[in-house]
């Protein structure tokens, strides 16, 4: 078996050194009647072709976005990444390395956790952000959680705007730990009046801009009224890339912002692994889950980073831990700042611009079919179609000519009542074509 | 060369990346746009480059040299199972495409859940966990909602962990608002029956305990630990980040287990890259299968389903974890894992790993000591600082003089019933040429220590990157980003 | 531009530092009619997008070995490669590193050139091999070359089946030269007399075997009439993987061997990059074209590697070097170097017997189509078909159907008069399936 | 650690690839089989990737640090690049397939072409030689058949060669039978257009410049040169190895070239590989063009064809080089270069190559000794050892000393007209910064040596994976591969 080094000769040279006559006498202490004697229903070893073989085959049933003309987002995002991306982060020391717990072998690792932070900060317009949470959604659970550590309530507040996935995630959480969740109604045209849901029971508001539909979202005038009831702003997105173009949270007064990073550096991957980005203000840094980076100096003198603050953290802490993360996403995170490094300002705000101007492009084109209405007023990359027809039904036929043409939010939210509403994303990977396609696509079938 | 922060090095006027600026179109930002600079500077591509490249040298990796950490089962990471995750049928699919467009993708999770079912002998899967520690709070949401359904949601509120357990079990029992009770081990490092007996009321909701435990020792008793836990209707939720050691030799499910993590990151060899991402599928058993959070994959009458929703299930689940499917990057790293062992390969690996770590154990403990005694481990040795008692050297000094020999150091002062704990995991990956190596470097290193060479220890590693790092400034003033040098200020002062 | 770290004002600060005032001050010796001043009639810059698409839409335009039955070889073989030998060699140390010149620092490289020289010895039976060649021809013409120079003689035979192509690479290199070469007529069932043709001019005799046709060949009998007339026996081969199982040249009295290393850890690539290797009796050494590594030891007495006989080469030696090469294969020999270590020679054996049963499969099922007849009687992987039909025309139609199946003999030798015959290989990437779906092609296309 | 040799560490017995037995069949060998053992061990998959991991970090490449190697051209390789050159399409294509199933390839071919004829103002280009040498055994080949047709064969039978040529330029002419004749170099390290004329002869064939030379200078008299050489019915070849110089910048075909070798590997920076692959195409003015061996693609009735046999071709190839077509995953790379730069930004390229080098030549000059007085250099700065005279240190010293400032030696002892030449060439890759750095390192470098710290020179490399290596003692008894230790001779003698 290629992968494993021991022949039949090593392993009774090793049996007799340990002092034992077969190797089920290591597994002494498995009860005999559960210790397996038979194989597992499974198919036995097989070559690299083989498993090249099956695999490919089931990548071959999916339709890839690059093979189509292609407008899904609503919380992930079709981006070019560099290829410079994909060759570092598959260099052995960075791929096949642990957490930097020994940080004197591991400082490749954390100066880039610690260019990770401050790029994270400077996005978000946040003091301080942590080395990477699982993704967006579950960053929003812990942002969620944190507040009530920050406030000592229990309460809350949920935009209509929110992504419903992030919503759940939230919920759930939320029930299980015996807090309270308050969720607006879905708020296409986000016009909710998330403000007069602010109490002096609520410890946080949770408010996405971009939000699901898309539009942006003006956060101070809720900041203002949060913190003048104690509570906290969290701020959330699932397209970072937005904040190449528009005014991030921190400008707006968030306490507390998370996101999905999956645009910079990271494929589609059917979900995942992502990046969720955490960033919130100096003083709840102690408050904060996750792992965090910071510069120190060694025995000579020299700077240096290590994982510190760990005292928050479950293996030290145990259950009085702020969470109980403990794997993230650091490879991923390392995708999101090479991809940003070679961004830089300049870039990132250029290929945000051309995001932009492609969904621009995009919504004024597919407004001309008939009985599309685009409900969406400002947007970054992403918009809201309103159809004369179930959106579900709409997908699947575009699908069917080759199109795929965005996500009907019924599929996110299906009890909100929505039915008629398509999300629409655009970036830099569509062309005119695309465009035209699309649009002949959807006057076929809404015709 | 000293590596500089990409802040130091980079300008803001500079991009590696070529766009065309867009012409002729109006912004519709509605007021928000963004003013002033970022704060980011770029690079441009060979700059890029070599900044990572660089960085990289700084990192010791599973490909550079034996990784022996404790619990954490660095194991050989295939590229095989790198370039099947990056074929453009799972790496380039939107999550949120019709299912119509996906099969493919559903068939692997289906694939990868019929064989994680058949090798931990339970009923059904959750893949979506993001982690272990997420697969951990998943599976006791399963338990919570399971006593919430029996409508004892008021009185189950306590689980038991065991005083050797991994931080993230409490941490997770706490964070949905469980009490936490710490069972003692017994000398010989393991959790007797009658210790758990003991704590057991009607108030226990659950134990959570790792097997193989965190000594690296299989709990002897856990078929009992089970039946006692659900003779008072009680749930076992088993730490699953040791499964590694018994794939192919003993599966949960007959153990008695009700929800198991499986660390595909660890046991189905996917990279840790360093600190993630990894992924974290919870087992259940029948009692706890109703409940598994959305979203899943079942078979329907055109093809696969994904049940994305409570109200679309016919089961009871808890609800939604994280957005999407979970790591469905991770997924086919596993799957091809699995499929290259086969059952034949898996069980071998298992009892390749066990062999190994012994045979460490075998070389080393005439002159190191076994906190409880001379015996069999499982897949991870395990040694305390006993044997260093009046050498003025630490079991941290130890772990460091390590790196000077080359290698990465163990898993130190975890579990903690052990002093000074030393955890050593070989993996099956090791070649005995390797191990003997090892074996002849530890050798030395501990003579050295008993022969009183204090600062080779003290002081070490002195042939690293870095020289010890100073964790203590780094906590008490936290510098956690880059900020621009203030010369104006400083000169001022 | 996103390769260029210089910014304007860089460029202006430096022009200043080297004080010219502009850039085409550097150029001033250029004559001034002479430098460009508008820009080439070429495209300007592109981003990566772009060029992927670009180059994907070519790429498209191809029909890849692994999306049919694939039946093509002739010289270069479709091999499964693990997917451990492209990750290596794309590591920035091995792919961004130069010749081995300065050897303190690039022990990587020349520790697997030793390592590779080693392996081919031992496949080819031989006592040394060097650092590579271009290819199997061109290592073929510099093997006539050399055996001019060991016997002071200018004439070479050449088997007729020794493959066309490097029979043209030798006879141009001749022709060039002024040295003189009898090419023996094509011979595809392996009975020429080749022993009658090598006299006392001769100063060696060029045999493949497994040969153009798959024909293997004892090649005892030659050695001994060469060595008789002071000539040297060149044995030549496109398949290595045929050396797993076949006796090698080196037993059987082959003075240099020859061949293309293509089918150990490096893809078909359209014809390039392949290795040539080049092996040889130890007394010929200091004739060897090519880089050679040798072990010596560093200045603490540790073992490391170098460069070394360098004064049989073009740098040190100028016009009379023992040939022009510098640049060799470099990052293909490590790919060999890889696939080889990860195969060993179990797996070798191994691998060489599927590809062997597999084309005993295949003739046998060939054998079945009505028309057909296989000429050849012990082979590798490879073997001829005798076609009652014009074999180009076949193959044209066979690719209608989706099959690639062979090379038609004409293609390589359109005045060979063998315009019946088709060289069929079959490797381990070959199915039932593709048997059959080969087997039931022919029979329509000859039907 | 040191790291064994496969031989040492591996296994007859242990492979690292898994194929099933095949079974049933029967050998159709021809009593030919191969008996015995081959002599190759094998290593599992983790120890083969350990060894070859390992072995990686003792080189130093492009992306580990500045790598001034003059002539060599050591720039950026793009990533984009690999990944284009592996589509597969073009890896995983085989250069006999019937050639309407290739045309994208020759599609690329055809565009490559066009490309470096337009870059470099010629009439045609051959592609297929394989690296740079090849390039120049083509052309001098095709110039040899373009005398051979106008019947001079017997009497033209000179080349001339400049001093300071590469060693590849002499071998090549004598390799097809020319006699080399050296032509001198002049006092500033250019060739004299007088000191052409004065060796020209009926006898002369050709002569082997290289433009910008070796020295780093473009030959201000070239067209002259070129134009003496036709007046008297010879012919110019340029070594373009220095061709990244003036891309976009000059044409070699307005200066009068009749035939250019192109290095892929340098000017368009596909990988050097330690070592290769190259790829040298060449390009060639209306009067060799016809001579072009074959194969070559040229517009069909139904798409591209490939012209595969000198009979096939309305011109009149003097033969064939090399089996099949040239260096495909070198075409590509080198077509994404030019894509991706654009005649804008290759231009651009020349010239930041042209500059970099000037700024280290004004960073050095006042330290460091110019052969040829202080002027400007194309994309490569040459100094010379005078400055180094009493000191103690060598040409050799110092660029070992480079090695552990962190940095690859440059070019030394090449090109010889330079007494203990150093031949610094940064490329356009290099930023400001990295110069500054570089500049700074060498600035301490020097001043060490003129103050007379030889020790730190004598001894140099300290910090590298090896000190300096004996190489005489490799020369003298050559060991060129791995033999069994023989413990019983050993013993007995």
């Amino acid at each position: 078996m290629r992968y494993l080094p021991l022949s039949p000769d090593d392993r009774s040279e090793m049996l007799a050194k340990i002092g034992v006559d077969a190797i089920d006498d290591l597994f002494a202490d498995v009860p005999a009647d559960k210790l397996l004697t038979e194989p597992l229903d499974l198919p036995r070893r097989k070559g690299e072709m083989e498993v090249e073989r099956i695999l490919g085959r089931m990548a071959g049933r999916n339709v890839t976005a690059s093979s189509v003309p292609f407008f899904v987002g609503a919380g992930a995002y079709k981006h070019h990444v560099p290829a410079t991306v994909d060759h570092v982060i598959q260099r052995s020391e960075f791929l096949t390395s642990y957490t930097p717990y020994q940080p004197e072998i591991a400082q490749g690792t954390l100066q880039y956790l610690f260019e990770f932070q401050t790029q994270v900060a400077a996005l978000t317009g946040m003091d301080v952000a942590n080395a990477s949470m699982y993704d967006g959604s579950t960053a929003a659970g812990e942002a969620v959680l944190m507040a009530h550590r920050v406030t000592r309530r229990g309460k809350a507040v949920l935009s209509g705007g929110l992504h419903p996935h992030y919503a759940d995630v939230i919920e759930t959480l939320s029930h299980m730990s015996g807090d309270r969740v308050v969720s607006l109604p879905a708020d296409p045209r986000a016009d909710e009046d998330i403000i007069a849901a602010i109490d002096d029971e609520t410890s946080c508001v949770v408010v996405q801009t971009p939000d699901v539909f898309g539009n942006l979202r003006d956060l101070t005038k809720i900041a203002e009224k949060a913190h003048a009831h104690g509570a906290l702003l969290i701020a959330a997105f699932t397209e970072v890339m937005s904040l190449g173009l528009i005014k991030p949270p921190g400008a707006m007064g968030a306490d507390i912002v998370v996101g999905e990073g999956q645009s910079i550096g990271n494929s589609l991957n059917f979900g995942g692994p992502y990046v969720g980005l955490f960033a919130a203000r100096q003083k709840f840094v102690r408050q904060m889950p996750g792992r965090l980076c910071g510069e120190t100096v060694d025995a000579e003198g020299k700077r240096g980073f290590v994982l510190t603050l760990s005292t928050r953290e479950q293996h030290i802490r145990r259950d009085k831990a702020t969470s109980n993360i403990c794997t993230n996403s650091g490879l991923c995170c390392l995708a999101f700042t090479i991809h940003m490094t070679l961004l830089g300002q300049t870039g990132l705000q250029r290929l945000a611009r051309v995001n932009h101007a492609n969904a621009v492009a995009l919504a004024d084109a597919l407004a001309g079919v008939p009985g599309v209405e685009v409900i969406t007023g400002a947007f970054f990359n992403e918009f809201t179609l309103k159809l004369p027809k179930d959106a579900a039904a709409v997908v699947e036929a575009l699908a069917d000519k080759g199109v795929l043409g965005g996500v009907p939010y019924s599929r996110l939210a299906p009890d909100a009542d929505c039915d008629d509403l398509l999300l629409v994303a655009s970036t830099e990977v569509n062309t005119d074509d695309d465009r035209a396609a699309f649009v002949a696509a959807l006057k076929e079938v809404l015709g | 060369q000293e590596e500089a922060l990409i802040f130091e090095s980079g300008r803001y006027e500079t991009t590696g990346v070529d766009f065309d600026e867009p012409e002729n179109f109006s912004p519709r930002l509605g007021g928000l746009a963004r003013e002033g600079d970022i704060g980011l500077p770029g690079l441009s591509e060979p700059e890029t480059m070599r900044h990572f490249v660089r960085l990289s040298q700084k990192n010791y990796g599973i490909d550079t040299g034996l990784f022996p950490l404790g619990s954490c089962t660095m194991k050989h990471n295939a590229r095989l199972n790198e370039r099947m995750a990056r074929l453009p049928g799972f790496a380039d699919v939107h999550p949120l495409q019709p299912v119509s467009s996906v099969q493919g993708a559903l068939e692997l999770m289906d694939e990868l859940s019929r064989y994680l079912v058949t090798l931990t002998g339970m009923t059904s899967v959750a893949l979506s966990p993001k982690a272990g520690a997420h697969g951990e709070l998943c599976g006791m949401m399963a338990i919570k909602a399971a006593i919430d359904a029996k409508g004892e949601g008021e009185t189950r509120r306590t689980v038991l962990v065991p005083e050797s357990a991994h931080g993230t079990n409490p941490a997770t029992a706490a964070l949905i608002g469980f009490k936490v009770r710490t069972v003692p081990a017994d000398t010989d490092g393991t959790v007797r029956v009658q210790a758990v007996k003991d704590l057991i009321g009607p108030d226990t909701a659950a134990i959570m305990l790792t097997n193989p435990n965190t000594c690296g020792l299989f709990e002897p008793e856990i078929v009992e630990i089970a039946r006692a836990l659900h003779d008072a209707g009680a749930y076992f939720y088993c730490d699953g980040a040791n499964f590694n050691a018994i794939v192919g030799k003993a599966r949960p499910g007959d153990l008695g287990v009700d929800a198991m993590h499986i660390n595909l990151h660890k046991t189905f060899s996917t990279p840790h890259g360093g600190g993630g991402p990894g992924s974290g599928p919870v087992v259940l058993s029948q009692r706890l299968a109703p409940f598994a959070p959305v979203p899943f994959v079942t078979p329907g009458a055109e093809g696969l389903i994904l049940v994305e929703h409570e109200k679309d299930a016919d089961e009871k689940p808890f609800g939604r974890i994280t957005a999407f499917h979970g790591q469905m990057g991770m997924y086919v790293r596993a799957l091809a894992y699995m499929l290259s062992h086969g059952s034949d390969g898996m069980k071998q690996a298992s009892e390749d790993a066990v062999l190994n770590a012994n045979y460490i154990r075998a070389g080393l403990r005439d002159l190191m000591s076994q906190p409880f005694g001379d015996k069999p481990c499982m897949h991870e040795a395990l040694f305390d600082d006993s044997w260093l008692k009046d050498t003025g050297v630490s079991t941290l000094d130890f772990a460091k003089a390590m790196i000077d020999e080359g290698y990465h150091p163990m898993t130190v002062y975890f579990p903690l019933v052990a002093h000074g704990a030393m955890l050593v995991e070989p993996t099956e990956s090791e070649s005995k040429s390797s191990l003997d190596l090892f074996i002849a470097s530890m050798r030395d290193l501990a003579q050295a220590a008993k022969r009183g060479e204090s600062e080779r220890f003290a002081q070490a590693p002195f042939h690293a990157p870095r020289r010890r790092l100073d964790e203590t400034r780094a906590a008490r003033q936290p510098i956690l980003k880059w900020t621009p040098p203030e010369p104006m200020r400083e000169a001022a002062e």
